[in-house]
């Protein structure tokens, strides 16, 4: 049982706890378990860059320097605070300007940062840690039959993609049982917080997504982002109003998907919190078996 | 020691700011010197004389002249001396113009500086000694690696000037790249039909032989003879008895992607790689082969009825001796899957322009048709330059000929397919050459749509119902300043040049540099520009760097008279400057010799001293001054010598 | 590299000065117009500037215009420009620096809530070091009421039912820590721009 | 002035690059300081430690080695070679005392005839600042 040192972040304490409780639980079978760093702070997202990069290299050095004290690695499962913080994390090494930044400031709170963390994806982790053979084993409700999108959102890619396969999420779905449907949007933006402000451009993008997968005949969308899952789930009622099509594809985490197929309970999964059930469309899977 | 110097005026420019006079009288002044002189010109007709004049008259077996950069006279005078009967090497020059009149504002500064000069030089000369020129006979053949346009133009000009030439080329036949074209540009003349002339005049010209199917292993010696060892790769097909007839292929079962075809048809594992082959024989590629593969099988030596079907050849190794090597091993096209966002490889109606020039060949896998996979005719077709080319993530470079062939590209298209659409996304056009923009306004005046806008994406995901069942460029028009959707049945990538996977093999066997971006380093770029720092290496084609037809064969020419003119003189003239051993002082340690950067060092077996091979010396010195135990010395830059003008410039 | 242009009004300067001192910011002087950003950015098609355009404006000086194109607070920061740019220009980061400046200055295309959107949620992290998704949705809102039509309550319940809706955001304990980091960073008046420092 | 002319410092010039870009500094009339003489030398790798140290001793107040840019080596890599033993040069000269004004290698090729001029009047006017060197001290003896 590895330990993982973790960031949630604010979103996976928010609308998207389904992804924390998903990923424990996923740890549980696969073998991992999630520590939480000490009192974490925010790591500004992608608007505190718009307000001063600065404060947002500063924000993230502490969260960094946090982490530091236990272990040289940490974890993260939401895009943008893999954005953030491993960019921090870059920079801090690359640029002479923003290490004297972020150490004199981390001196002035009493905190110091070695430079040596090595921020991961939650998605890298469970992909490179594992022996593909090894999960396949695991998996106990083979996802027979079901056509699932892989969708990896901006950040897993960019600026400082992670070090996987582009293929790694499709690998994934094929060893629990899944046919993963050849969706070329993967990385494409899910609008951000431009749903929010600018809902004429971000639906947009949504929708653009969505019917993609939808004409790939995706029955279920994972994702490895709570922003992208938030945007393209619970915008699907707008879309639909504003484009009138009638989505209605049920987008889940690639924790939870693992995590079922694999044996868990959609209790441990928070499946079902999930405004459009993939859990109907997952149990399908079993009658098919049947 | 009698030494003669020589003050010039060159007119006011050296007179105007240095007392020249002062110089003179400074310069009779120094040990050595039998007698100082000034005139106006030194370098004229009665200047010269002057010198040979006194050489005579007082015995000189040493001369200084002081005045332009040896650059500018230095040969000038070394004949003038020579012909008075005193070595040439006997000689030096103080550079008082360049480095001391047109730069210096007081007078009195420069005239200090010019006496410095002139005492230096005259040290020097006191204790230089008599040197010759080293002359090395030069083999009248001449080795072209490479059977592209290039390569066979070099080739047949080396042959007509009647020397002997060695075409090597690694393929089963001759013609490159060139071979592959339909049309070429701006004349859109048939590429087959003016390149097959020449390929087949390389077998019918008797100072040619041809060594297909072959590679260099290795190369030794040096500028004049070159010691060549050549492996010819086996065909598994005796070439003396193949008449050619393809008999064998068409009853071969064996099957495989035709490389010719860029795979886009199949060939038989015995096969001859295109009609227009040069030389027109069969071969069998193994990998496809059932006997090979199986044990079985041997249907075409069944029914070749001049029997030249040898399952048992075994490589050839040859060895040549040539006077000069050139070098034209042409380019590989860029691989278009590295270009992620074009999905080359994923949608089947994206393909290179190198495949879309094999489909408009009436010999190619389409007959000359220009269809879509599904065989249907295409209604819009987009082309897309710069691809692989001007990017940091690909290379840097501008591959020079995509903006002519795309443009042929969408002529071709708009000839075969009346009514098509054709969309050219280009970044800048490019169309510097005789007759290019001329050929430019033609396509443009056909119809074709020039967008300028370097395509981000290819999709085949809709997003409105003209899209269904369509290739989407998505791009930014940017003189509208609009980001459009481009529908389309086919995109045409027009793929950049890249150095030839063997350039860093190639480079290391003929010690050849390359630019960063791998293709050979020319001597001189403007100067020098078919040459290589190793003397008697020429370079000519793509392997120099992107280019098109006319500069190939322009290139292989101008590589061709540089080897002629080496070989017309029948020898090479190396300058005097050799490293020499002191063999009482060598160690044996053998510091210096993996610091030559030619070969020209060596253990002596016998007394495991340090050997120069003179003949490859370039006379650097870098070993020199390495030497710990100073057992080796520069000719003409000794460390005494050098020492001599220093201390003549503290002095 | 070429200096800021002298048309362009002395307090806009510094922006440009930032922009080139960012990692390998002075890039934006080979760009080669080639429009893949404008291809490759997802929203390109709402701006009323092409990123190839703004980053033209920069390079040439004109500041205002490009921090009053509404293109800046459009992008998403996907990325996907700075991915694809065959200059290896980090456009990405160019449009931060714009905003940054476009708040700073409160120089901004009238239709953009990037600005409000930034600002509250930044408030928000430097009292209580966290975000509330609830609050901070809510209190954008506030500055344009067209929004709550989008973000139908409707949702909202069906999410609270669903037990998504946490009211109460958490906050982070010792806040002081990033309040001394950023007090340093405020007295030592360090800013990206200042090319040879350290 | 007259300070300055008291000063002598040596250029070593690879005969390809540096002399000819000293040439093109001529023939453009640029013009520089004239206490830094130039000396040819096939290549900047001929450029012997020994010399260097010789001319110190000899009396120069500065040398400056100059050779072809990095990779436009008329022999391939000498200047590579040049590099390498300058810095172990280097390490003995501040040993002995030698500022390290005193003692510069650079690249300048024969198109940059300016570059030259720029490189000497830095080049002189530093050593000036230093003042001679005075290397060639004659041992006191006490009598």
């Amino acid at each position: 049982m590895k330990t993982l040192q973790f960031f949630p972040g604010c979103s996976l304490l928010g609308f998207n706890e389904a992804y924390y409780k998903s990923a424990i639980a996923l740890g549980k079978i696969i073998g991992y378990q999630l520590e939480e760093i000490d009192d974490w702070n925010c790591c500004g997202a992608t608007a505190y860059f718009s307000i001063s990069e600065e404060r947002t290299f500063l924000a993230n050095a502490r969260n960094l320097a946090i982490a530091q004290r236990n272990a040289d690695e940490l974890t993260v499962a939401c895009g943008a605070c893999y954005a953030s913080l491993s960019k921090t994390a870059r920079y801090y090494t690359q640029s002479r300007k923003l290490k004297f930044l972020m150490d004199s400031a981390l001196k002035e709170a009493g905190m110091v940062y070695d430079g040596k963390v090595i921020v991961r994806h939650l998605l890298e982790v469970v992909f490179n840690e594992y022996p593909k053979g090894e999960l396949a084993a695991k998996v106990v409700r083979p996802l027979k039959g079901i056509k699932i999108a892989p969708y990896y959102g901006c950040m897993i890619f960019r600026p400082i993609p992670a070090p996987i396969p582009r293929d790694a999420l499709e690998q994934l779905i094929q060893l629990s049982g899944a046919i993963p449907v050849d969706f070329s949007a993967k990385d494409k933006c899910c609008g951000g917080m431009l749903v929010n402000n600018r809902p004429d451009v971000g639906l947009e993008l949504v929708r653009n997504l969505l019917s993609e997968a939808q004409m790939k005949e995706a029955q279920l969308i994972i994702t490895t982002c709570p922003l992208c899952q938030i945007n393209l789930e619970l915008y699907q009622g707008a879309v639909n109003r504003k484009y009138d099509t009638e989505f209605k594809i049920p987008v889940i985490y690639f924790t939870q998907m693992l995590g079922y197929a694999m044996g868990a309970s959609p209790e441990e999964l928070r499946l079902g919190t999930e405004l459009i059930s993939g859990l109907d469309v997952l149990k399908k899977a079993e009658v098919a078996k049947a | 020691m009698k030494i003669g110097v020589y003050i010039c005026h060159c007119g006011t420019n050296i007179a105007g700011v240095v007392n020249v006079k002062e110089v003179t009288e400074y310069a009779s002044s120094l040990p050595n010197v039998a007698v100082a002189r000034d005139y106006k010109y030194m370098c004229s007709e009665p200047g010269q004389n002057l010198i040979g004049d006194d050489i005579r008259q007082y015995g000189l077996d040493g001369v200084v002249v002081a005045a332009c950069s040896p650059t500018m006279h230095e040969p000038t005078f070394q004949t003038a001396v020579s012909r008075a009967g005193m070595n040439p090497y006997m000689f030096q020059m103080a550079s008082i113009r360049e480095h001391v009149s047109w730069v210096t504002v007081d007078p009195e500064e420069a005239t200090e500086k010019a006496k410095k000069l002139v005492e230096a030089a005259a040290a020097r000369v006191s204790l230089q000694e008599p040197l010759a020129k080293r002359r090395i006979p030069v083999r009248q053949s001449v080795l072209v690696v490479g059977g592209g346009i290039a390569g066979i133009e070099a080739a047949l000009k080396c042959a007509d000037a009647g020397k002997k030439v060695y075409l090597v080329e690694k393929e089963p036949s001759i013609g490159g790249h060139m071979a592959m074209f339909d049309k070429t540009f701006p004349t859109l003349d048939c590429s087959q039909c003016i390149l097959t002339p020449k390929m087949v005049e390389v077998v019918r010209n008797e100072n040619i032989e041809l060594l297909d199917y072959s590679e260099v292993e290795e190369i030794s010696g040096h500028v004049g003879d070159f010691k060549v060892s050549v492996v010819r790769k086996p065909r598994y097909v005796d070439s003396t008895k193949c008449t050619g007839c393809g008999i064998c292929s068409t009853k071969c079962p064996g099957k495989a992607p035709d490389e010719f075809n860029m795979g886009m048809s199949k060939r038989k594992a015995i096969y001859i790689p295109f009609p227009q082959a040069v030389p027109l024989k069969a071969l069998i590629d193994r990998d496809s082969c059932l006997y090979y593969q199986k044990g079985i099988c041997k249907v075409c030596a069944k029914f070749c009825t001049a029997g030249a079907i040898d399952f048992d050849q075994e490589p050839d190794h040859l060895s040549l001796e040539v006077g000069a090597v050139i070098l034209a091993t042409g380019f590989k096209p860029f691989d278009a899957r590295r270009a992620r966002e074009y999905g080359y490889g994923k949608y089947p109606n994206v393909i290179t322009s190198l495949e879309f020039e094999r489909m408009t060949s009436s010999s190619g896998p389409t007959g000359g048709k220009l269809v879509l996979k599904d065989g249907r005719e295409p209604e819009s077709v987009a082309i897309i330059h710069c691809v692989g080319s001007r990017n940091v993530n690909d290379n840097l470079y501008c591959s020079k000929i995509c903006c002519m062939q795309s443009l042929k590209h969408a002529h071709l298209l708009k000839e075969h397919i009346p009514g098509v659409t054709v969309y050219d996304f280009f970044i800048d056009l490019r169309a510097a050459g005789k007759g290019y923009e001329e050929f430019y306004r033609r396509v443009m005046g056909e119809g074709t749509i020039m967008i300028r806008g370097r395509p981000a994406l290819i999709t085949d995901v809709p997003s409105a119902p003209v899209e269904k069942g369509k290739l989407v460029v998505v791009a930014e028009d940017t003189i509208l300043s609009t980001v459009q959707r481009y529908p389309v049945d086919m995109a045409i990538l027009s793929i950049g040049l890249e150095a030839g996977e063997d350039a860093k093999e190639l480079a290391r066997t003929f010690t050849c540099s390359r630019t960063a971006d791998g293709f050979f380093l020319e001597k001189h770029p403007k100067l020098a520009p078919v040459s290589t720092p190793t003397a008697g290496v020429f370079i000519a084609g793509a392997c120099q760097g992107p280019k098109d037809i006319p500069d190939s064969v322009a290139q292989a020419a101008a590589a061709a008279a540089e080897a002629l003119a080496m070989m017309g003189k029948g020898y090479f003239e190396l300058e005097p400057y050799v490293a020499r051993v002191t063999e009482e002082l060598c160690s044996g340690c053998g510091v210096c010799l993996n610091l030559c950067a030619y070969n020209a060092l060596e253990k002596d077996p016998q007394t495991g001293l340090t050997k120069v091979v003179e003949a490859l010396c370039q006379g650097c010195g870098a070993c020199v001054a390495a030497c710990p135990s100073n057992a080796l010395d520069l000719d003409g830059f000794k460390t005494k010598q050098v020492a001599a003008e220093l201390e003549g410039i503290l002095a | 590299m070429p200096e800021a242009s002298w048309w362009e009004s002395k307090e806009l300067s510094f922006v440009y000065e930032r922009i080139l001192s960012l990692a390998e910011g002075n890039r934006i002087f080979e760009c080669i117009q080639c429009g893949t950003c404008g291809g490759a950015c997802p929203v390109s098609f709402a701006m009323d500037r092409t990123p190839r355009q703004v980053i033209n404006l920069v390079r040439s000086g004109r500041m205002e215009e490009a921090l009053k194109s509404e293109s800046i607070w459009l992008c998403a920061s996907c990325y996907n420009c700075a991915a694809e740019c065959p200059a290896g220009i980090k456009i990405t980061d160019v449009m931060y620096t714009l905003k940054v400046a476009s708040t700073e200055l409160g120089i901004h295309h009238k239709n953009s809530l990037g600005p409000v959107f930034a600002k509250t949620l930044v408030s928000q992290l430097e009292s209580g070091g966290r975000i509330a998704e609830v609050q901070l949705i809510l209190r954008v809102a506030v500055h344009k009421l067209g929004l709550l039509t989008t973000l139908n309550p409707v949702i909202y319940l069906k999410l609270f039912m669903a037990g998504r809706v946490k009211l109460r955001g958490e906050k982070v304990k010792r806040m002081e820590e990033l309040k001394k980091m950023n007090g340093w960073l405020i007295a030592s008046s360090f800013s990206l721009e200042e090319k040879d420092r350290v | 002035m007259s300070e300055r002319k008291r000063l002598r410092i040596v250029a070593l010039l690879c005969r390809w690059c540096s002399y000819a870009g000293a040439d093109l500094a001529g023939v453009s009339r640029t013009k520089y300081a004239s206490d830094v003489l130039p000396i040819k030398v096939p290549c900047s790798a001929r450029m012997d430690p020994q010399l260097v140290i010789r001319a110190f001793s000899e009396g120069a107040d500065g040398v400056l080695l100059a050779g072809c840019h990095p990779g436009d080596c008329h022999y391939l890599k000498g200047n590579y070679k040049a590099l390498r033993r300058f810095m172990l040069l280097k390490k003995y000269t501040s040993q002995m005392g030698i500022e390290d004004e005193r003692l510069r290698l650079e690249w300048i090729s024969a198109s940059e005839g300016a570059r030259y001029a720029e490189v000497v009047n830095e080049m002189s006017a530093r050593v000036a600042k230093l003042g001679p060197l005075n290397w060639r001290r004659e041992i006191p003896i006490e009598t």
